[in-house]
């Protein structure tokens, strides 16, 4: 809880108590009613305020030339914002689901990633793609998919994902106003589960740093988005072992907090890297590279990935299987603490 | 536009005949068949949005409203031809002989309710839109290449017309005149979106025209209506005549899935009202009585029949097997990488979690 | 289908009036500015191709065949208006105001060479096939939010038309009834696939109807056809009556570029052959002779001009300064990431390579 | 040069000196004669035999039935394709430029790469998608990309890269008989740079093997395709400094070659990565990530990449800045073995 109803005295600053999908709901209004120039593209997003209500009440407030319920059609409204951000708007897009971005992918590929190089920066894409990702939430196929790595390979986007209410409305601030193309992920399976209090007002919270959660001194976890509870979990029962965890939220996967990173691996010299994408290509694999040239005499230990696995998604009778897990995570700590 | 595709009905809403011919062309056990599957498929939806609700399975999605565009389609498949379902017409792939079990244990999130039939060509449902369009235009040449005078068809929404897939499927099987059929159920919604704010087009039908194929936009409460169009196109198909776009206009009677709640983006209570005016079932059973085949005796036998058949695959469905982890690992490669086989491993040593 | 679809000329083979309504609508001054763009980008071109095998460029495309369509749809343009060409379309983007230094540097792999106009919106022109449509309609239906009267305009080719992208922008701008004209150049070949097995249809005008919006073939070899039939679009699109399909029938003339050789596919030389009847530029020129409004010193003196005009820009592009290694790196965000800065500094420490 | 005419004396087979795009539409012919099953589709790849005349000749030896021109559809024809394997057919695709791709992206991370999975073997696709990748030819905009890291990630799907005529063959024609799919990229920069003897027959280089190129004992240099030619210059720049380099052709790029990785890694303890793609995400990453699962005592040094910039690849004028070069990697190599 990064606000108290305490701050809130202090600062004069309104808080309220949010899940994650009302602080984003709460954080594009703050947003639509800032900037005029600021849209909502996406399928379902209007009337029906989203599948899962993020941008319920938008529509009514600001209008449906503002909150836009395009067809079924992710190239085709995705290149609609990239015109509309070539003559200055700000869309913000909502991909139903992360598994549902492909169709768009030769758009973010060649032209909202690449509009700024191409046009030596006469022209730049100042547009949000929103995207709920996960597992966990017994979803259909595809519909659980966490494919970030994808995104994090390709240059002229950054990546986000916040694991809480306040995180989210912060850095989804941060990426409406960024002047480039942001990927936002917001971790389905987090957004309900818990309330924080978030302030009313505009706040923003820096792309591309990470943050310490807990301090510790043996072990170093590095994750983001929806394997934080596992996370903090693991770090709670690995207490009776007196192994203490440095347990960093990264929050940006594109770029990443390098310094957060070295500095808590240059700490501790054993690290766990959690995430649910697929192991091989995945994020986890670019942290080692940099703990490689940063950190290289560092290291105590071989460092440990607990990642979903080089399979599909599986449909939600096997998704727990798919998933890290305490005893996963718990186990690599262990791993490398007593290596 | 709707004046050169004007809606083609065989018959009328109070299940009279509006074109004689078909009184010979339609034959007592046909129309039994019909309403037997009619009957089947919204017996086993009604058990899906049940068993949702009891939490006995996941999301499920229901197509109430529908069912004579899924039978009357299905039906008019051969043996050895290709269906293209989506996650709305297990209807249809029960009907051209998908195995009950398997389409319940889906519903539980388990991969083997995926497996297709051995007997038919049913693809395990798509669910990323439209892009199965394209690969039944590629079974279908695929025969073609074989030399055979089987066919294909893909079922798909009024939605999915906005993707590419939409596009690049019909233009590709237009070009090489590949035989199928592309099957639209034009129920009026894509989750909360209105048709006509899908498309500014007033028919699906009429997109044909950019293929240059035959577009026909058929009443889909009508099953004879849908039963002999989508007939005529098959034949087409076997003729080496090409692709054929086929509009159903039905209506979704119930909600997107068990997690949508259409009162935010329609009015349910009227189309609840409505309901049973254009209710394709009750259609079929008026022109039963109309025209005097119709047999109570018969109807609560069937009814009994249906009901016992899918209890007991939900009873199967209940004790089937409990999940195998290993699944996930041995079917993504036919001989497993060594990354997969470590990580098989790992989580074996690890224990399962669910 | 292509009787509904007539081609729409205004002035026959000889360079003669069809349709005398025109004969007041036709200003000299207009003709003469049709006629001096056309003979512009035609030299610009030859320039192009001929460069390009002196090696002083890389790979060129040639566009001769299409100027009518490229310089009589750039003109039907307003000053505020949006143009998304693509790498064929430099005759249209030179003449609605691109930079004529910056659109000889682009051969020569300079990034420099897609900076826009600053004067006029001209987007760097689109590769990968048919993804600007939709830019186009975004562009546009931005300039509707503003309150503007301001439309744009999308370029592409007959192979466009079976990519996903260009049925998701027109059924967008259909939707929103955007201010846009897609306008297409069917000039037969998409590399080297003829445009009947391209699409099965027998034009690509009425793929309008798929999107219930006006759809019209025209004959694009005829400068006023095309300037009227774009205007006439153009100014739908700014009452709000939403987006237009054009088909511009036209002929590549040459190679698809210089890297192709056309030989390979078709019958390069009866298009050499027939290139002198069907060429645009000397059509008009015969309209001209025939309405007595052709001056030979007045296209002397043009013929000189542009031709000193573009040797200039050649020597200014050949002179340009060297390559920035660092404009690799400077444009990808507006404040670069660590780890481009880092890698900047590495190229830097290690000394460029070309 | 791996068979000599001294070879083809001995076994029989013949041999033909060929270079590595002669070697490709050596190996499809050679599959279309043995197999009526296969067909081949893509832009341009009949009448005109491809742009890169990779299908020359094919047509019509084969007719317009088995060697298809497809329409301008990248999505639409790989469908199709997934179409045709479903019933039973091994079709091969050539995207025309992997740079194209994008569009394509949705039928291959839901359908090519996962219908083994989603009917538990009921179904699978035998498909084969060859692309020709990389910069340095001097083409346009998107027609140099190298993201095979994309594909790399995505489970379900095999991705090779030859770099010498030989090797092209023989893993083609594995990659065709593969039951599952496998992107073949094919190095455009290589294409005519030089000949090999290349035998007649069919013959098969096994998926997921490297190659040895040269045993060294200092320094491990770990590269694929397009580069091997710099790495090798590079290499021989070495010697005068009496450093000795173990040089791998890794030819799979998934599953990479694990055995063959720790074995040089193992001997050496030092390693430089080189690979035309983005630093961020690439291939060179998942490489760190396995030393580190199967070498870490060994290390000596961190692990140097040279790789491709986090920027789109520009266009050709600084395609060559763009492009690890010998002055790259003779410096990481010095900087590793120094360290
Ligand atoms: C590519 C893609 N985008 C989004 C979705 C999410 N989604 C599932 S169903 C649906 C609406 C489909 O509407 P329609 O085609 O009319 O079929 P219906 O559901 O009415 O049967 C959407 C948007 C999806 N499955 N795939
Ligand atoms: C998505 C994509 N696929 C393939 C290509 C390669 N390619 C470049 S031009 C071209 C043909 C385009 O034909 P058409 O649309 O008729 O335009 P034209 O070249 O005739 O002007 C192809 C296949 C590309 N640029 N983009
Ligand atoms: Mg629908
Ligand atoms: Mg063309």
């Amino acid at each position: 809880m990064v606000m108290s109803k305490e701050l809130e005295k202090r600062s004069g600053v309104k808080t309220n108590s949010l899940t994650v999908i009302q602080a984003i709901n709460n954080g594009l209004q703050t947003m639509l009613e800032l900037d005029n120039d600021i849209l909502l593209l996406g399928e379902d997003i209007g009337k029906n305020g989203g599948v899962f209500r993020a941008t319920d009440g938008l529509q009514q407030k600001f209008g449906d030339h503002r909150v836009i319920d395009t067809p079924l059609s992710e190239a085709g409204f995705v290149g609609t914002a990239v015109g509309m951000a070539l003559n200055g708007l700000k869309p913000v897009v909502e991909i139903q689901f992360l598994g549902f971005i492909y169709p768009a992918l030769e758009q973010i590929a060649t032209h909202v990633t690449r509009t700024r190089t191409r046009t030596l920066g006469h022209y730049h894409i100042p547009m949000v793609i929103r995207a709920p990702y996960g597992a966990g939430v017994r979803s259909p196929e595809i519909h659980s998919d966490s494919v970030e790595a994808l995104f994090t390979h390709l240059p002229g986007i950054k990546v986000v994902c916040p694991s809480n209410a306040y995180d989210a409305k912060g850095l989804l601030i941060a990426a409406v106003e960024d002047p480039d193309p942001v990927l936002f992920l917001e971790p389905m399976r987090l957004y309900r589960g818990q309330r924080e209090e978030v302030p009313m007002n505009a706040y923003r919270i820096e792309l591309g740093k990470g943050k310490t959660l807990q301090a510790g001194e043996d072990v170093t976890i590095l994750a983001w988005g929806a394997m934080l509870p596992i996370v903090e979990a693991a770090v709670e029962e690995m207490k009776q072992y007196q192994i203490s965890c440095d347990v960093i939220d990264l929050r940006t996967l594109y770029p990443l907090d390098k310094e957060i990173i070295a500095g808590s691996v240059q700490k501790t010299g054993r690290v766990v890297i959690v995430h649910e994408g697929h192991e091989t290509g995945g994020v986890g694999s670019e942290i080692i590279s940099i703990i490689n040239d940063t950190s290289f005499l560092f290291l105590k230990a071989p460092i440990e990935k607990v990642t979903g696995f080089d399979v599909p998604v599986p449909l939600f009778a096997l998704e727990n299987d798919y998933l890290p897990t305490k005893e996963r995570v718990s186990k690599a700590i262990k791993q490398v603490y007593e290596f | 536009m709707k004046e050169r595709y004007p809606l083609f009905q065989i018959m009328n809403k109070n299940g009279e005949l509006l074109d004689h011919a078909y009184e010979t062309e339609i034959t007592v056990d046909q129309v039994k068949s019909f309403y037997y599957h009619m009957l089947r498929i919204r017996t086993y939806d009604q058990k899906g949005v049940a068993l949702q609700r009891q939490g006995r399975i996941g999301t499920y999605v229901p197509f109430a409203g529908q069912e004579a565009a899924q039978v009357g389609s299905a039906l008019a498949l051969a043996d050895k031809d290709w269906m293209f379902p989506t996650y709305r017409d297990h209807g249809a792939s029960l009907t051209f002989g998908a195995d009950l079990d398997r389409m319940l244990l889906h519903w539980n999130g388990r991969i083997e309710g995926c497996l297709p039939s051995r007997e038919k060509h049913i693809m395990a449902a798509s669910i990323p839109i439209a892009t199965h369009l394209p690969h039944a235009a590629g079974a279908a040449m695929a025969e073609t290449y074989k030399g055979t005078k089987n066919a294909a068809i893909a079922y798909f929404g009024d939605g999915a017309t906005s993707e590419g897939d939409f596009h690049e499927g019909i233009n590709i099987a237009s070009v090489f005149k590949a035989p199928v059929v592309f099957f639209n159920q034009n129920n009026g919604f894509a989750i909360s979106l209105p048709v006509n704010k899908q498309m500014n087009s007033q028919t699906i039908a009429q997109k044909a025209e950019a293929y240059d194929i035959p577009g026909k936009r058929v009443d889909g409460m009508d099953i004879f209506a849908v039963h002999f169009a989508v007939k005529e196109a098959l034949e087409r198909a076997r003729l080496g005549e090409g692709p054929t776009l086929i509009e159903a206009v039905t209506v979704r009677f119930g909600a997107h899935t068990t997690a949508d709640d259409p009162s935010k983006y329609r009015d349910q209570e009227e189309i609840n009202r409505v309901r049973e005016e254009i209710d394709p079932v009750l259609r079929l059973e008026k022109y039963m009585k109309h025209y005097n085949i119709w047999d109570g005796d018969w109807a609560a036998t069937i009814t009994n029949e249906i009901k016992a058949e899918i209890d007991e695959a939900i009873q199967r469905m209940e004790s089937y097997q409990k999940p195998n982890a290993a699944d996930m690992f041995d079917y993504v490669f036919e001989k497993p990488t060594w990354t997969i086989e470590k990580q098989k491993e790992s989580i074996i040593s690890t224990g399962r979690q669910s």
